[in-house]
């Protein structure tokens, strides 16, 4: 079959008939649209939690009494830094604070500033503050969410934390780091570590956590048997168990999502299937014509299919590239609402492109395959023509 | 070239052929399994050439190692106690087995189930449960021993191990 | 509810299998009813119907054949992504390895794929004869093909939902690496002695196709496959990954390796496929077509190029061998 | 002129099935056509004239009997080789023309080209001889909804011929034009009859009795060659 001969004429016919393509392709368009928003944002967020948890700690060791993490004491760093293969081991303090307004709550973080952080954003975060103008009184450092929220509340300068023994504690805002610097969480207060341990009523012996790193990859199976041995009480839990979750999380909802979809793709294909059989039976005369002149079989499933394969690509890439748009440019409004649900402070949360190989597949796989298999008994059916069908 | 083309081709046969049986005539294979112990005997073991069928490692010495044997007379072989739990769980034949324990001890093939076992013993796979024919202290019997080891309550977990050895 | 079934890339897996088991029963049902009415010599109207209901059935099985290899890859690629999901596993080897159904229902794609390439060409040669004279001989085979296919829709469900997600599985070094002591190779193979197999056969392999012994080739080339692959796992992946204990098939299909698994695994099934395909029409129907003896040719030498070049390249930069 | 027989009709039958009824259309039709004739089937409609052409074209199936084309029984063929011989050996002209209103001359001459994989070249060199035999070659670039009869015609002609085959086929060709244009087209028709073309025309126009050229008249009644 001469390439450019076919190429032209189908191109002619397919501009020729296309107030029937038309209304196929819009609403392909559209049911794409909707399933690529939804796959995109699910693999962004989970793109950035992957990132996040890159800059996370290896090892986090708490203690925990009937499945509740309680203080964890701080001697336990030292037997810690003494096993062989461990680096980086800090103490964590970090509690949520609540307010009594409208039942609000911040992010409490305190932070050993003298020392070297497992974590990578604080570490930077410390590397960009003046750290003897901070640590010189009751200061800390806080996200942009709570700065404004304390602005609206009458506390420009500082804030007066009640403490589990009553008392006050007033602390001034040293700085606002904007969520856009990434170092800092819109509902995070930073302050020094025993600052934060008055506020959120721990004993100078007890910490949150205890955070390490293990270098070596291939030793974490190992390390999290003997940490684990460590104590009875001790729960010790590494980034792959974490991964694993925000895993099986997104997958879930993603997933719930997908069979939802399953019943307005098998209604559409059924829709698929009804109108191309109208369409094609008003073409038997054409078809019939075609093989009248010398057309096979074969020649006419092929132009058949061709076109089909166009109108699928044509949605595909439409759809495909509003979902984009609408994603990635836009950031995605009403339907992050629904997939982020109602959070605690309104978060300033931008969704960075991510253009994953495997999800275009499998938007490609679910839309343009039932489209296919709808369509194929209504083209072999306009294909099998008799040419008889010319003279009448 | 046309003429040699046949020539060739049988060349290259006669040489794949001649590698492979070269090799099988050589190929000596560690021992997994053996056949036809229909007296369910404890069979001589051979160190360092026979497979423990759960972990599939070399046994490297007699002590602490097992033999089952399966009514048909099959055999099988173990570096360490755990190892033979854990394989003969989901075994049709469980309760039927003979299973023969080479002890610590006495140095002799005894049946398992007469056997009691230490709790924190160095064994292959550091499951602790050493094989003994006489009872020390500490020492429990063999359906205790199964059930910890199905429990999870070895030297493996490091809890436990926390507990029995202070490490 | 499984994990592993919630998963995007299974759902749509799975979806994808069942619309094209959906097709195929149509194209199975309509192929029955054609082959026992078929009388080609016929003039009644009701033969012609039967004729152009036969298109029905290869317009399917042309749509199925191009849409199973693509979900070939997508199924090894999904595989390789649950590793994720699964304590223990690195990489696609552990998740195949999950349950007992995952090696079979792997074998099983692929010789589908091969059966499939098969009742390609004797489509192809019917379609050019003036009296379909090899309409049975495709339509049974179609019916075999069509067998598998509904064991393989049943060993895709058993698969997935059967994989817990909770049950540590073995990564690839544990699976491929030595039973401590043991011989992994064919026939007690020292590795020196699979490579000269490998290379040899290679050469048989070409030499047949060339000189046209169809049944040698034939024999050659399905050992060559099974040399082969021990080879790749044992040798010429270890410099793949440049780790002379990494043994595994499927590593090499990730992203660190320029996935060069996928044109490795594909140029040696693919030319192997179209080379078996090629031969047995030979046989059975006395076609055969030079065009395909090239392609495979080209196939077979680029996989064994390619093996060869990342040894050669390794050894040309480190002035050693792994 | 050579006498080799282009088509061969040899005990042809064709039944209508409608309704449970049995509709004989063609009964044992039996006819040799030989290379450079020219045939004229002449009848009313209904006497199966149509019928027997879509036949030798291979539009149609027999019900029983054989249909030859240089040799070569056409009716059991399956549909790769009989849209061959069809592209190849046989130009259709219909009696609505049967053009693709949407697309220009050109256009419509190359559709029966698109199967054949020729070179882009061959094609317009092939196309640009038949609209020159069919004088249509100043409407080269004009959409068929915006021709005349006769220029549809002169279109349908170019398209029939653009093959090069060696058989052409008309039904009822002067049904739809005035008496000018009927009279153009059988002037075509005598130089197609000069190139040596085996033609075939069904038709009930008496402008057909007295030909300019050598032509044989077969009447046809009630679905028999009378």
């Amino acid at each position: 079959m001469n390439a450019n001969a076919f190429w032209h004429f189908l191109t002619l016919q397919l501009f020729k008939e296309r107030s029937k393509h038309l209304s196929v392709i819009v609403i392909s368009a559209m049911i794409l649209f909707l399933l690529s928003s939804v796959l995109f944002i699910s693999s962004s967020i989970r793109f950035s939690l992957e990132e996040t948890l890159k800059v996370q700690p290896d090892f986090v060791v708490s203690r925990v009494q009937g499945g509740i993490s309680v203080p964890t004491p701080m001697i336990w760093e030292d037997e810690l830094i003494d096993i062989y293969g461990v680096s980086n081991v800090i103490q964590r303090v970090y509690g949520r604070y609540f307010f009594k307004a409208k039942e609000r709550s911040f992010l409490i973080v305190g932070v050993d500033f003298l020392e070297e952080q497992s974590h990578e954003n604080l570490q930077k975060l410390i590397a960009k503050t003046d750290i003897k103008a901070f640590l010189n009184g009751s200061k800390m450092l806080v996200g942009e969410g709570v700065k404004t929220y304390l602005d609206a509340h009458f506390y420009k300068d500082d804030y007066n934390f009640l403490t589990p023994e009553g008392t006050f504690e007033k602390v001034n805002i040293f700085k606002t780091l904007p969520f856009q610097s990434n170092l800092i969480a819109n509902d995070m207060m930073v302050m020094p570590i025993d600052l934060a341990r008055k506020i959120l009523g721990y004993s100078e012996e007890e910490v949150s956590d205890i955070t390490f790193n293990v270098p070596n990859p291939d030793e974490w199976d190992m390390m999290t048997d003997k940490v684990s041995a460590l104590h009875y009480d001790l729960q010790v839990v590494n980034k792959k168990d974490v991964q694993k979750s925000y895993e099986n999380l997104y997958n879930y909802k993603g997933g719930l999502f997908l069979i939802l979809f399953l019943v307005v793709l098998s209604t559409f294909t059924l829709i698929l299937y009804q109108r191309y059989s109208m369409v094609y039976s008003s073409e038997r005369r054409n078809i019939g014509l075609l093989r009248a002149l010398g057309w096979s079989i074969n020649d006419v499933l092929k132009f058949k299919f061709t076109e089909t394969l166009v109108i699928v690509f044509a949605s595909y890439i439409l759809g495909v590239f509003f979902a984009y748009v609408y994603v990635f440019v836009l950031g995605a409004p009403l339907l992050k609402e629904v997939f982020l649900g109602g959070q605690n402070l309104q978060n300033t949360l931008t969704f960075v492109p991510v253009l994953d190989f495997s999800v275009l597949t499998s938007i490609f796989l679910i839309y343009a395959l039932p489209f296919i298999a709808a369509v194929l008994i209504p083209v072999w059916r306009v294909s099998v023509t008799e040419p008889k069908e010319a003279m009448l | 070239m046309k003429k040699l083309l046949p020539l060739l081709v049988i060349f290259v046969i006669i040489s794949i052929i001649a590698i492979i049986f070269v090799s099988m005539a050589k190929d000596t294979q560690p021992i997994t399994v053996v056949k036809n112990n229909i007296q369910m005997k404890a069979l001589p073991i051979k160190v360092n050439f026979t497979n423990d069928s759960y972990c599939k490692m070399l046994i490297t010495t007699k002590r602490n190692s097992l033999q089952v044997v399966a009514p048909d007379g099959k055999t099988w072989f173990f570096d360490d106690p755990g190892c033979m739990i854990l394989w003969l769980e989901d075994k049709s034949f469980k309760e039927d087995a003979k299973i023969w324990v080479y002890t610590i001890d006495t140095d002799k093939w005894i049946d398992a189930k007469t056997a009691w076992y230490g709790v924190k013993d160095k064994t292959a796979m550091q499951y602790g449960f050493g094989a003994r024919e006489h009872k020390i202290e500490d020492t429990i019997d063999f359906s205790e021993m199964q059930l910890r080891m199905l429990r999870g309550e070895n030297l493996a977990n490091p809890k436990i191990r926390k507990k029995l050895l202070g490490t | 509810m499984n994990e592993v079934l919630l998963s995007n890339q299974i759902i749509v897996f799975l979806l994808s299998e069942s619309t094209l088991f959906i097709l195929l029963l149509v194209a199975f049902v309509v192929s029955l009813k054609v082959l026992v009415k078929w009388d080609f010599e016929s003039f009644m109207p009701f033969q012609f119907a039967l004729e152009r209901q036969a298109y029905l059935v290869s317009t399917i099985i042309l749509f199925v054949f191009v849409m199973k290899f693509i979900l070939v890859v997508y199924f090894i690629f999904s595989i390789d992504a649950l590793s994720l999901l699964l304590p223990g596993a690195m990489c696609g080897a552990g998740v195949i390895k999950a349950n007992v159904y995952g090696s079979y229902l792997l074998v099983l794609k692929l010789s589908i794929l091969f059966l499939l390439t098969l009742w390609f060409y004797i489509h192809y040669y019917d379609m050019r004869t003036k009296n379909h004279q090899w309409f049975k001989h495709k339509s049974w085979l179609f019916s075999l093909i069509f067998v598998f296919i509904v064991l393989e829709l049943g060993l895709d469900f058993s698969y997935f939902s059967n994989i817990d997600t909770h049950l540590p599985v073995s990564c690839c070094s544990a699976l491929f690496g030595q039973l401590e002591g043991a011989n992994p190779l064919p026939f007690g193979l020292s590795v020196s002695l699979l490579l000269v197999l490998f290379y040899l056969l290679y050469i048989l392999v070409i030499l047949s196709l060339k000189s046209g012994y169809t049944l040698l080739y034939i024999l050659t080339n399905i050992l060559f496959v099974y040399i082969a692959y021990y080879a790749v796992v044992y040798f010429f992946g270890t410099y793949v990954y440049q780790l002379p204990t990494h043994k595994c098939p499927f590593c090499m299909l990730q992203a660190e390796y320029a996935y060069v698994g996928y044109l490795l695994w594909a140029s040696l099934f693919m030319g192997t496929y179209i080379g078996l395909s090629d031969a047995i029409s030979t046989l059975w129907l006395g076609k055969t077509d030079p065009k395909s003896k090239n392609i495979v040719v080209w196939l077979l030498s680029l996989f064994v190029l390619l093996c060869t070049a990342y040894v050669a390249v390794y050894y040309l930069r480190n002035g050693v061998l792994l | 002129m050579s006498n080799k027989t282009m088509i061969q009709i040899e005990n042809l039958y064709r039944t209508f099935h409608h309704a449970g009824n049995a509709m004989p259309v063609l009964k044992d039709i039996n006819l040799s056509i030989g290379q450079g004739e020219c045939v004229v089937l002449k009848g009313v409609s209904g006497s199966g004239k149509t019928t027997l052409l879509s036949l030798i074209a291979g539009l149609d199936k027999p019900s029983s009997g054989k249909v030859l084309i240089e040799g070569e029984p056409i009716s059991k063929l399956p549909d790769l080789f009989a849209s061959e011989l069809r592209a190849k050996k046989i130009g259709m002209i219909f009696q609505h023309f049967n053009l693709f209103e949407h697309l220009s001359v050109n256009e419509n001459v190359t559709i029966p080209l698109i199967p054949s994989g020729l070179k882009m070249k061959e094609i317009h060199e092939k196309v640009d001889d038949a609209l020159k035999v069919a004088n249509i070659m100043h409407k080269k670039e004009v959409l068929a909804s915006r021709l005349s009869g006769g220029e549809k015609q002169r279109t349908a002609i170019a398209r029939a011929l653009v093959a090069s085959p060696n058989i052409i086929l008309c039904d009822e060709p002067t049904a739809n034009l005035d008496r000018d244009n009927s009279l153009l087209f059988i002037e075509i028709l005598g130089e197609l009859h000069r190139m040596g073309k085996t033609i075939v025309i069904a038709t009930h126009d008496p402008l057909f009795d007295s030909l300019s050229f050598e032509s044989t008249v077969i009447p046809m009644v009630d679905g028999m060659i009378g």
